[in-house]
């Protein structure tokens, strides 16, 4: 089949669904500029024209309110924000508006809206542009969150998101954008809840979540050749989280190590291992780990990035640590690493 | 003449209905916590009786008024204030959170400035459709201290939103003076900056506001720039609940009186005896009304709860 | 010893502080008004005038940075929200500015700010005024998030609070402004991080938040009679949040619920319950349960608001299924209610 | 002419630092995103001269200029963009991110708009301690598109703050012109509704700057209003990165050659050697400043990285 990049993959679903629905638009600070958010609206403003995809003042919480308000009158609008940590500004539109419009209007007002969010290690960004924050909006009632990891979920995923009648939140990882996979060229939707087996293996389960699933796959190849088993699996959504295959999976390899792109604290890792263990408190063989940013705010230094962000060497020593094994000998590995493709800010 | 009598059934249902609220209240089965429109009913009869039905409407946790205004559903109104089934919201709104878009009351907001760029986004909607819907978005004057105030007129102006903003100024957010809360002096001036029409006025003479409000819709339909009205007006009872409180102290009773001299709804009476209207006539108005707020509230005290399983019912997830 | 309200323990707390040291100030919206924050303020604007207790226009995200910009210049601004959903308002402040202004100076600056935070539950309040929120914050790094019980803990925890050098959210539920408890006259503190033991017993754990504390004494008073042991934990502060206590007390019972005072998924009981498996895996006799609002916005109508909320009911039923046991008989048992003291908005 | 040259050293200064990450910035050491002060040199240099070395500034990601006028700490700046130890953040900031309290550079913000209430509390505080300090608040004109921006103004304002606002104009948001993001026609005159002194200039000539920032800070002190300059400038690079971006089409090479012609630092020379100043000295004092560069970014280089246990330094729990 085809193989195209997710950053791609996220313009051909841009494009074939508002080709399909003109009620659809989308907007968003330097949506329609030359830079075409990192490629992911090319060709958007030149086919639908400026009224489907329009720049704004900078106004995070009035854009909000905006795409709100157009969504309970009949429109689609996705709404683009260039890192996660901008979404801090639309916190009140957010869970106080949109996440309970149709619930307080009893289902007379729907609000359809989709929120693309770019998060993502920087190139000493700090800490200002490097959160990731899906976890909190998961906490909120009303709201769906969507991480879609491949070329394929990302087109899938967002085409589901704008078909859905309720607002859904899509966190796209930058350096996925670059990322190759197969992706069928007619339009297709991925339903929401349905986790991705990326690998199957039979010594431990990994959970992972968007970025953290390239480390994981990268930890999986090198502890392959010592005749390890790793299987991994992709939530691709969290709220909803269907976390059933998660715990037949664990009930199966009786190991578990969540692997979130966030901090570990009151995160993701923390939702997941909960319900993991509730489920499989007889079968596991050792506690779950967590693995996930360090607990500070992130900085800006490379050497001090490199400690802050997790990486497949971590989960190869975590693994190491719960199948009792000698470390492996990473001389000659070849880790992921932006440094030659990836200068200045993402 | 016969505007004047719609304007004046409309203030009048506001008004006894507020004042049906104030006698059972005090039962204990209206849990919702209920910030009174009184004083405030020329602006809102003003304004609706210059939109049309399919215009559209937002206002705050204070809508009991633009409620009744725009969509006359006394029956609807009262059965959400007791939450029971028969409420469309069925008791998920309250006081706060009223809904009506069939008749295009398009919700209201207990987070003060909230549903200003929401009802921008509405706005934009319908100039896309091209259905010439005009949405109007009703606020206190607090809730121009809210940055989301200034970001919603500058979009609006910039991208000409088919828009009114109606600001309606009582001088106090919740005990706060605006003399407290604001680093300039007039409001309409700075906004008359922006590239929308500015049109003002002291707010209980209901003829007035809606001629006020009609001239503004003329000037959008003509330069398509959005409307801003400020309307000052008096808020006869405490911020939240069923009193007055003129004893707390932030404000003298002194001033409620001289309002109370220019009571928008009985002010409009006069006006309506002495432009020949005949008094009996408007007491069979009245009396129909008085009928008709009298039965909505005994329905809805009445009618069962819904079963508790609607708490889960209009949630994703 | 002398017993007071926990209101009055706040109010006593900032009193005694204010008058320690000149640069705490005091402000939110209404902060003086005459309502004085549910009596919480009452005393401060006569006695420190309108230079350290003042209101504002209505303006959170300005006033919120406001607060940081007189920490970082030697002040002690203690803000006030009366709804814990205003601080969604905030959160660009306080997740990209507040929490991180000593990191990102390194220690040059340092933001010693206090926000305290009104939460509860209302009298039809609705969705947008019955937040807690604090899983949010304590997913930050750099910011501490304290959750007081009882007056004893409102008074230390606020005096710890205002003494730290770093920025701390308090959430009270006013609930709890109406309980009253021993607290001392003289001014005390209570270090974060160290849990609360309410009550031992030996059957099982409850560790609760907040309000859900009376509900969980209430519970263990019920089934006291029936000759159950509960053994109730009470973390006091989240962030940082001290799980050791808790992880000997359910080693020794064997079950634990944890009863939150918030929406359940991706909550503090999340967190807490990821916390206490890892440690407690051998020693669990049942899954941990999670107790908390139901998922949905909060409605208005009681009927509804009785099925969102969780109380002593909910948990003895969870406690009976966890041991066993047979419904209790709860006829004639008085359960707790405002009904009667508590009309209009909290 | 002792005031021009002093000027003229801080425009100096700025544009050959800048001029130096041009030139070392392709080697990839230093890695952290660079928002050029390229064209706005004069702007920073003219109000930071009008204020005391206790006075205190916030600034943007866009802050290289605004650092080195009110530090003249070249040393700490490229220490901090190599990221290494001996720079007071230790790679903790970047460029974004810089602070020097003890020169009173408090602080700058990757997030638009997100440091003028903290300047205004930082404000408030001097004003609480009478200790006659000015706080000078500097943000783009994007930033004025954000509601706490009006928030902030306001309170200002209201409580009359001893602050002073600058709005940088470049008339660009990233590549979005002030033509579409804004609903208005002129800011200054929307602000001066507000009670502040509001005085506006373009923003090459460094003397006048400097003249217009002390007639400010002496309207400020005889009548406690806060003040808000507004100067138009000409950003020079690309909005992140050390590029020209004249071939992307938002904007015309023809403007830039316009705003060239009256380059800050150049015309300040011009204006010294009219002035009678000897070109030998100011050479002089050119060499000393780009022997300070060189040598500063040498010893950045050659600096260790703090060791990796520093991540977990300064933070709480
Ligand atoms: C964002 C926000 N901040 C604070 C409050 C608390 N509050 C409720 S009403 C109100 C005053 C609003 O005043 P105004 O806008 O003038 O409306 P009025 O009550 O006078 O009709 C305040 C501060 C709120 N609901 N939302
Ligand atoms: C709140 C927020 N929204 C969006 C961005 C992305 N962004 C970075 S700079 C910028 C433009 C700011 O323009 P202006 O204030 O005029 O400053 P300039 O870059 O021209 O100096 C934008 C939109 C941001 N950093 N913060
Ligand atoms: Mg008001
Ligand atoms: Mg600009």
């Amino acid at each position: 089949m085809r193989q195209i990049t997710y950053c791609d993959a996220i313009n051909e679903a841009m494009l074939q669904e508002m080709e399909r629905d003109p009620q659809i638009f989308v907007y968003g600070l330097g949506v329609p500029d030359h830079k075409r958010i990192f490629g992911s609206t090319k060709g958007l403003v030149e086919i639908f024209g400026k009224d489907r995809c329009f720049d704004m003042p900078l106004s995070e919480d009035a854009m909000s309110g905006f795409g709100l308000g157009a969504a309970i009158n009949g429109m689609k609008p996705v709404y683009i924000h260039i890192r996660a940590d901008f979404l801090l500004l639309c916190m009140n539109q957010l869970a106080n508006m949109i996440s309970s419009y149709r619930y307080s209007s009893n289902g007379m007002l729907k609000a359809p809206m989709v929120i693309r969010v770019i998060m993502g290690r920087g190139w000493g960004q700090g800490h200002q542009h490097s959160k990731s924050l899906y976890s909190m909006f998961s906490h909120i009632p009303g709201l769906k969150v969507v991480l879609p990891t491949t070329p394929y979920d990302a087109k899938g995923l967002l085409i589901s998101a704008i078909r859905d009648e309720d607002p859904v939140l899509v966190f796209e990882h930058r350096w996925l954008y670059w990322q190759t996979g197969e992706v069928p060229e007619k339009s297709y939707t991925i339903p929401f809840g349905q986790p991705n087996v990326l690998r199957t293996g039979k010594d431990i389960t990994i959970v992972a979540t968007s970025w953290m699933n390239v480390e994981s796959v990268k930890a999986a190849d090198i502890l392959e050749k010592r005749g390890i088993s790793v299987e991994i699996i992709d939530p691709r959504t969290i709220a909803p989280f269907n976390v059933e295959p998660i715990i037949n999976s664990v009930n199966k390899t009786g190991h578990c190590i969540v692997a979130d792109n966030d901090w570990v604290e009151y995160g993701f890792s923390a939702e997941a291992a909960a319900l993991i263990y509730s489920k499989c408190m007889g079968n596991l063989k050792s506690p779950i780990a967590r693995i996930g940013f360090a607990f500070t705010p992130c900085p800006t230094a490379r050497h001090l990035e490199n400690a802050f962000y997790p990486n497949a060497i971590n989960i190869i020593r975590c693994i190491e640590e719960k199948l009792d094994l000698s470390p492996t000998d990473l001389t000659g590995e070849d880790f992921y690493s932006h440094e030659n493709r990836f200068k200045g800010p993402f | 003449m016969c505007l004047g009598i719609e304007l004046y059934k409309k203030m009048y249902l506001i008004r006894k209905t507020e004042e049906t609220i104030i006698k059972y209240y005090p039962e204990d089965e209206m849990k919702t916590p209920m910030h009174m429109s009184m004083g405030e009913e020329a602006i809102v009869a003003g304004v609706c009786q210059s939109l049309s039905h399919d215009d559209q409407v937002f206002g705050t946790y204070r809508s009991h008024a633009l409620f009744l205004a725009k969509t006359g559903d006394v029956c609807d109104f009262f059965a959400e204030m007791y939450g029971k089934d028969t409420a469309r919201l069925k008791g998920k709104g309250g006081s706060m959170h009223m809904c009506a878009p069939m008749s295009g009351f398009m919700g209201s907001s207990a987070i003060v400035a909230s549903s200003i760029p929401v009802a921008l986004g509405a706005a934009y909607a319908n100039k896309r459709a091209g259905n010439n819907k005009i949405v109007a978005t009703f606020f206190g004057d607090g809730a121009t201290d809210e940055g989301v105030f200034w970001e919603s007129m500058n979009i609006a102006c910039l991208m000409k939103i088919p828009i009114i903003f109606i600001c309606e100024d009582n001088e106090f957010a919740v005990h706060t003076p605006g003399t407290e809360r604001r680093g300039y002096s007039s409001l309409p001036d700075i906004i008359a900056k922006f590239n929308c029409n500015v049109l003002k006025g002291v707010a209980t003479d209901v003829e007035e506001i809606y001629q006020t409000t009609m001239e503004g819709i003329n000037l959008m339909r003509k330069n398509q720039m959005p409307v801003f009205l400020h309307f000052k007006y008096y808020r006869y009872l405490e911020h939240v609940g069923i009193f007055e409180d003129f004893d707390a102290g932030y404000r003298e009773k002194e001033e409620f009186l001289k309002w109370q001299s220019i009571d928008p709804v009985s002010r409009q009476r006069s006006n309506l005896l002495s432009n020949g209207y005949d008094e009996k006539e408007i007491e069979n108005l009245e009396n129909e009304i008085d009928l008709m707020i009298k039965t909505s509230i005994m329905k809805a005290k009445l009618s069962p709860f819904c079963d508790a399983e609607e708490l889960f019912r209009e949630v994703c997830r």
